[in-house]
């Protein structure tokens, strides 16, 4: 609560301090999140991670010699509101690019607005593929896709003992969890492992008990579990109180960090796959900026578990500062233009964009590292 | 075979649960003849003050509880002096968009004060379950299982055995008749808003544990809350009981057997089936026409 | 409110892109006008029958859909191995099934709640829209459940020579709105200003009587219920394209409850009350923002509902008109019942 | 001829009460018939049988011949017999003139495509109804109060309207209840006189009363209840002297048969 208040009033602060700091107006980066409603924790943590790198940058002089203005809407964890989100970010705010919108159902029913706007922005998380390949030329995604993370998981699979024969998948009923069950079900089945059943579950439900019986009647020995943090960690109690005893794999990089304060009783180990670990900074590619990330974040007292998550963020408004400043000018066709030569250093590792999708009207797709990270007893080990 | 007594277990403990809060809609219907939309914003309420007691100012678990509800129970009469009391003379209509807007102001603030994260109450119980042949359950569930049928049990002796749940009783009859026979109303009704909010509280601060605690779990919950009162008949206490574990057993059963993804769809569907098929059996009052 | 007046709005109205062809203004504008609309509908439930109806939004959601989905066009199984198959229409087509299916409910939801009074109507038009909301949630075949329906098409218009012309632009949806809204005004006022309006009110101010004098209570709150749920549906269509996103949290209890707030605080059971409280709740969000963060907002709304039920019963237009000098004007709740038709 | 009404061996419970036994009689066609008894008689419970507002557990209730079990009080009013009430007899908040529009909606028969078009014919009849309004208010001698609201009329001008709402689509049959309650001498006379007016224009009464004085002067015939059951039926000189009905009047009840509800 006090962190949350910091914030808030950080964030009034700032403009104010600003304006009389710089003469030049501020250029402005439109972000939409979730921040309340059923996966606002991933959505909280990735507008720190963002506030953090604007804050930063601000303090090494912003860009084209202007100071930058993180400009946030909440999307409320659905995807008329991000929709909404965009319309008074474009329309109201006239901001030139955008970042967002965490899950991929919002991220898609934002792109026919990036077309009829004509402004790109950068995906920070969503993973469903078809973001990338539909033929939408505004969209930039940072996050791996679902395939690329099921190839990258597929890679490491000798690491499990025992092996993975045989797995299920428990998954939020829309594109992040459908997708996640699909591409993770061929790169599977591509290394030999037999796939059983998809149970889904809607994206507010709390009460798992009937989805997880019908898990446990399965003779699978892993279960991959996608969806947002909240649900994580309820399908997760509530697995070890219906002794399913089997494997849980958790994808998409979010991370179930109240069980770190709250952790499952002895001998329930919890796989994860992360695109940062926090605990292991060294081990990232570039531990130089892992750490400057880290300790800026530490720095406002947030929950240390949210890095895992604050770093799509940071990344995201390291590319589209990195943009403008290539493009020369805060304007959306320049930025979307001059997001195809960037090439920086992120907390995840290099941020360039490939092409993908459609000749003519590709969209930009980044490779990102992947980690395995393990939760035990309310401790966490790298696979 | 072993999966549908798992279901009946978890069953009873949602049922518990949602007896709590159907009884203190129903009484405060009975009484008041107040549809209250603050109800499930009483539960988050509860849930939110376990929280803030257990996990941010370390107060013991069990204490917390007992401190959710109390603020619960202040809660409530505060809003029954402010809100309700200038309101005594109003339409039913009226009172219930005051008491709509009572909810948005509630939810709201719950929002401004917490965020909108989702947070987990920390608890004393072991996270391993108890296991009795096929079935298994937490040890906190059977704990919430048994302060609920406590709370109930305490409830029924209130009102059979104490001058105020004699009060209560005879308001709930015919308020006119118990102000003639020196009844004060405006303090029964003071009180049973008071108990009714506290008893929704009371099953916030329970299942919040059990799950986690959120500003937007009022919503559904308020609204079952009407479901269970409907299915006992509007303002009958033993009715709300009953409709409260038979909307457990029926999300529950229905969940696993029918379809998980409709399994919160089962009450309100329950309601609109017994509309549909015995609409006379709903109505408790008939209107005195001439 | 004179007529005069009303036709002058909705020039002043019409010419706002003209004259202030702010994109984003006009975004704001034309939500707020499609829940004016919602809120025009609801006022025939709510103001002129006196049945509190917290459904409101089921109404809403379905014409939003069902116009969504006839224009998209969709292919589901419906059991037994057999199939369901829609070719994507013309927006019109699914606007006019909008309003078919919405008031189709109407006529259900009537037939079914109005066994029943008070509580219980309410309670059971809260469960029907929550029923509504769990099946587009969970029918994920037909609606994309929470991943909503996405990509529908803008709203079009059928001009002599011209053929179909999609209305993308802000002005275009804007008009479009502003005309829907006239119609559902005129529509609404037509009917309340006649014998079946007369009925309603009668039926609102003591059913036992209007039995009496002979007005056929079930026939009369469903021909009213209908009308109010094609209406919603027709402002459902018309939010589905033009946000051209639909998912099921439109059938949220929330967006009935901002409804009744533009209608108590316009004044229930005037024609223009919706339409003063849904300019004023359509509007303010904008207004505020910056001022006040969203929650605050709220607690906002929630405070100034309860004052006003407390303090200002009728709402703002009654209030305002009681303020004006009286010129042989006869009881407030029913003004707008005898004011001369143009 | 045939009686306009027939009430046959009619028995309604309330609650498993039983608050009319077994009551048969009948109503000739220009008659005005008071039905009379003390408190707890079950008078309006008959004339709610009657009207459709409560089901009869048994017995058979005919209009113009036709059985009217299962019918709805807007059905029965259809039919050509309506009734006024003891209390909600007004459209408080609407003004007079707008109560007398709506208690004529039996006289009218536009329909939502007529509301909606504004057809002529439903022009037409928006004119007619206008006029009936303000005949039937001219009728009561309420027309220079026709815009102001129900509510604010005076308590015997309301009574008036009331029976006017009643009257207004012209029944055959016209049941008022205890229309005389609360009035002062001259105004009971008021009352009467336009009970009679009523009957010359074709009207007949079913009349429940306490003001006995009123009764005996106005009725044709009168049907005494007692506890749920007929105990006198017949013209008001022969119930005058009836030693049943006073004893009913004096023995259980001790009220006074000319005392107000």
């Amino acid at each position: 609560m006090l962190n949350r208040r910091t914030a808030l009033l950080a964030g009034l602060a700032l403009p104010a301090l600003q304006r009389t700091a710089w003469a030049a107006d501020p250029i402005k980066i439109g972000m939409t999140q979730p921040l309340t409603g059923a996966v606002a924790a991933s959505g909280n943590y990735v507008a720190n991670g963002a506030k953090i790198a604007v804050e930063v940058l601000n303090r090494a002089g912003g860009v084209l010699g202007r100071p930058l203005e993180l400009i946030l809407e909440d999307n409320k964890s659905n995807p008329r509101e991000a929709v909404a989100a965009v319309d008074k970010l474009v329309l109201r705010d006239r901001v030139p690019v955008l970042i967002g919108a965490w899950s991929s159902t919002y991220t898609l029913a934002i792109m026919p607005k990036l077309l009829e706007y004509k402004v790109p922005m950068v995906v920070e998380t969503s993973s469903a593929s078809r973001i990338t390949t539909s033929g939408n030329p505004y969209v930039f995604r940072i996050a791996p896709t679902s395939a690329m993370e099921a190839v990258a998981f597929s890679t490491q699979l000798g690491k499990f003992t025992p092996a993975m024969r045989k797995v299920d998948f428990l998954s939020v009923n829309n594109d992040f969890g459908r997708g996640a069950a699909e591409k993770f079900s061929e790169a599977l089945a591509a290394k030999g492992v037999t796939i059983g059943r998809t149970e889904t579950m809607t994206p507010e439900a709390t009460d798992l008990s009937a989805q997880l019986a019908a898990l446990k009647q399965s003779d699978a020995d892993t279960i991959f579990l996608t969806t947002g943090v909240e649900q994580q960690t309820l399908a997760l109690r509530q697995a070890v109180e219906q002794r399913l005893g089997k494997r849980f794999v958790t994808t998409g990089g979010s991370f179930p960090d109240a069980l770190i304060a709250n952790p499952l009783p002895a001998g329930n180990t919890s796989f994860h796959i992360l695109f940062y670990a926090p605990w292991f900074p060294e081990r990232a590619p570039y531990p130089a900026i892992a750490e400057a990330y880290t300790a800026e974040w530490n720095k406002n007292n947030w929950e240390f578990a949210g890095l895992t998550e604050g770093f799509r963020g940071y990344d995201a408004v390291l590319t589209v500062v990195e943009a403008i400043r290539l493009a020369g000018k805060p304007e959306a066709e320049a930025i979307r233009e001059a997001l195809w030569k960037v090439d920086i250093h992120g907390v995840n590792g290099d941020i360039r964009f490939a092409k993908e999708g459609p000749a003519g009207q590709e969209s930009g797709q980044n490779q990102p590292n992947v980690a395995i990270v393990t939760l035990s007893e309310g401790k966490t080990g790298l696979l | 075979m072993d999966q549908a007594l798992q279901h009946l277990v978890n069953g009873t403990v949602l049922g518990g649960t949602y007896a709590l809060l159907g009884i203190g809609l129903t009484l405060i219907f009975g009484v008041m003849r107040v549809v209250n939309f603050t109800h499930g914003e009483l539960y988050t309420f509860g849930a939110y003050m376990a929280y803030g007691l257990v996990a941010l100012l370390h107060v013991d678990f069990f204490l917390s509880l007992v401190l959710a509800t109390m603020l619960g129970l202040a809660l409530g009469a505060l809003i029954e002096l402010v809100l309700l009391r200038p309101m005594r003379k109003a339409d039913i209509d009226s009172v219930m968009l005051v008491m709509i807007g009572a909810a948005l102001v509630l939810q709201n603030a719950g929002l401004w004060a917490w965020g909108g994260v989702a947070k987990l109450v920390p608890t004393p119980f072991a996270g391993t379950p108890l296991v009795f042949g096929p079935v298994s359950v937490l040890p906190l569930r059977l704990f919430v299982l048994g302060v609920a049928a406590t709370l109930l049990l305490v409830f029924w002796l209130l009102l059979e055995r104490t001058r105020a749940g004699i009060a209560m009783r005879a308001t709930f009859q015919d308020a006119e008749t118990a102000s003639l026979m020196g009844v004060r109303v405006g303090w029964v009704h003071t009180a049973t808003f008071a108990i009714g909010s506290g008893l929704a509280a009371a099953a916030g601060a329970l299942l919040g544990p059990v799950f986690m605690v959120s500003p937007a779990m009022g919503d559904l919950v308020g609204l079952k809350a009407f479901a269970i009162v409907i299915l006992g008949g509007l303002g009958n206490l033993p009715g709300a009981v009953i409709g409260g574990f038979a909307l457990g057993y029926v999300e529950e059963f229905g969940g696993g057997f029918v379809s998980s993804e409709y399994r919160d769809a089962f009450g309100f569907l329950l309601i609109i089936l017994v509309l549909a098929i015995r609409p006379q059996g709903l109505v408790a009052l008939k209107e005195r026409v001439g | 409110m004179s007529a005069v007046f009303g036709w002058l709005f909705v020039a002043a109205m019409a010419a706002v892109p003209v004259v202030f062809p702010d994109p984003y203004v006009l975004s704001v504008l034309t939500s707020a006008g499609i829940f004016i609309i919602g809120a025009i509908s609801l006022n025939l439930l709510l103001g002129y029958t006196g049945q509190l109806s917290l459904g409101h939004a089921a109404f809403f959601g379905l014409g939003a859909y069902a116009s969504a989905l006839v224009s998209l066009g969709f292919d589901i199984g419906i059991g037994f191995g057999l199939r369901l198959r829609l070719d994507p229409q013309p927006v019109f087509v699914g606007f006019l099934a909008g309003i078919a299916v919405a008031g189709a409910f109407g006529w259900l939801l009537g037939r079914l709640a109005f066994r029943v009074r008070g509580a219980y109507f309410v309670v059971i038009t809260i469960c029907f829209a929550q029923v509504l909301r769990m099946v587009a949630l969970n029918w994920v075949e037909l609606t994309q459940g929470p991943m909503a329906l996405i990509g529908i098409p803008p709203a079009s218009l059928w001009l002599p020579g011209q053929g179909v012309v999609p209305l993308y632009t802000k002005p275009q949806s804007f008009w479009l709105v502003l005309g829907v809204g006239t119609l559902a005004f005129l529509l609404v006022r037509q009917v309340v200003q006649s014998r079946i309006g007369r009925a309603l009110v009668a039926l609102r101010e003591n059913e036992t009587l209007a039995r009496s004098v002979g007005i056929r209570v079930t026939h009369y709150l469903v021909i009213a219920t209908v009308l109010s749920a094609g209406i919603a549906g027709a402002a459902g269509s018309l939010f589905a394209h033009y946000v051209r996103i639909i998912d099921p949290d439109v059938f949220l209890f929330i967006y009935t409850v901002t409804m009744v707030i533009m209608v108590i605080t316009g004044g229930k059971g005037t024609l223009w009350g919706p339409v003063v409280g849904g300019l004023i709740f359509g509007l303010m969000p904008d207004l505020l923002r910056g001022s006040a963060p969203p929650e605050a907002q709220w607690i906002a709304y929630g405070v100034l509902m309860i004052l006003l039920v407390m303090f200002l019963p009728r709402g703002i237009v009654p209030a305002v008109a009681g303020l004006l000098p009286a010129r042989r004007r006869p009881a407030p709740a029913i003004a707008a019942m005898v004011e001369p038709a143009p | 001829m045939t009686a306009l009404l027939e009430v046959e061996h009619v028995a309604v419970q309330i609650g498993g009460l039983v608050a009319v036994a077994d009551l048969s009689f009948t109503v000739e066609e220009g008659q005005v018939v008071s039905l009379i008894g003390p408190n707890g008689a079950g008078k309006t419970t008959a004339f709610n049988a009657i009207t459709g507002y409560m089901r009869p557990r048994q017995g058979r209730i005919r209009f113009r011949g036709q059985d009217l079990a299962g019918l709805s009080p807007e059905r029965i009013a259809a039919l050509g017999l309506v009734r006024s009430f003891q209390r909600t007899s007004i459209f408080g908040p609407c003004t007079v003139f707008e109560n007398a529009r709506m208690a004529l909606h039996l006289r009218g028969e536009s329909g939502l495509l007529g509301a909606l078009l504004r057809l002529p014919g439903m022009r037409r009849e928006e004119a007619r109804l206008r006029e009936e309004a303000f005949a039937m208010l001219d009728f009561v001698g309420l027309t220079a109060r026709a815009e102001v609201t129900a509510d604010s009329l005076a308590y015997g001008e309301q009574r008036r309207l009331g029976i006017a709402l009643a009257a207004a689509a012209a029944p055959q049959l016209l049941l008022l209840d205890e229309p005389a309650a609360g009035l002062n001498p001259s105004e009971t006379a008021e009352c009467m006189a336009l009970i009679r007016q009523l009957r010359d224009r074709g009207t007949t009464i079913l009349l429940v009363e306490h003001d006995m004085a009123m009764v005996m002067r106005i009725s044709d015939r009168i049907v005494v209840l007692n506890q749920g059951r007929i105990i006198a039926d017949g013209p008001p000189a022969e119930i005058r002297e009836d030693p049943e009905v006073i004893r009913a009047y004096l023995g259980t009840s001790r009220e006074v048969p000319h005392a107000a509800a």
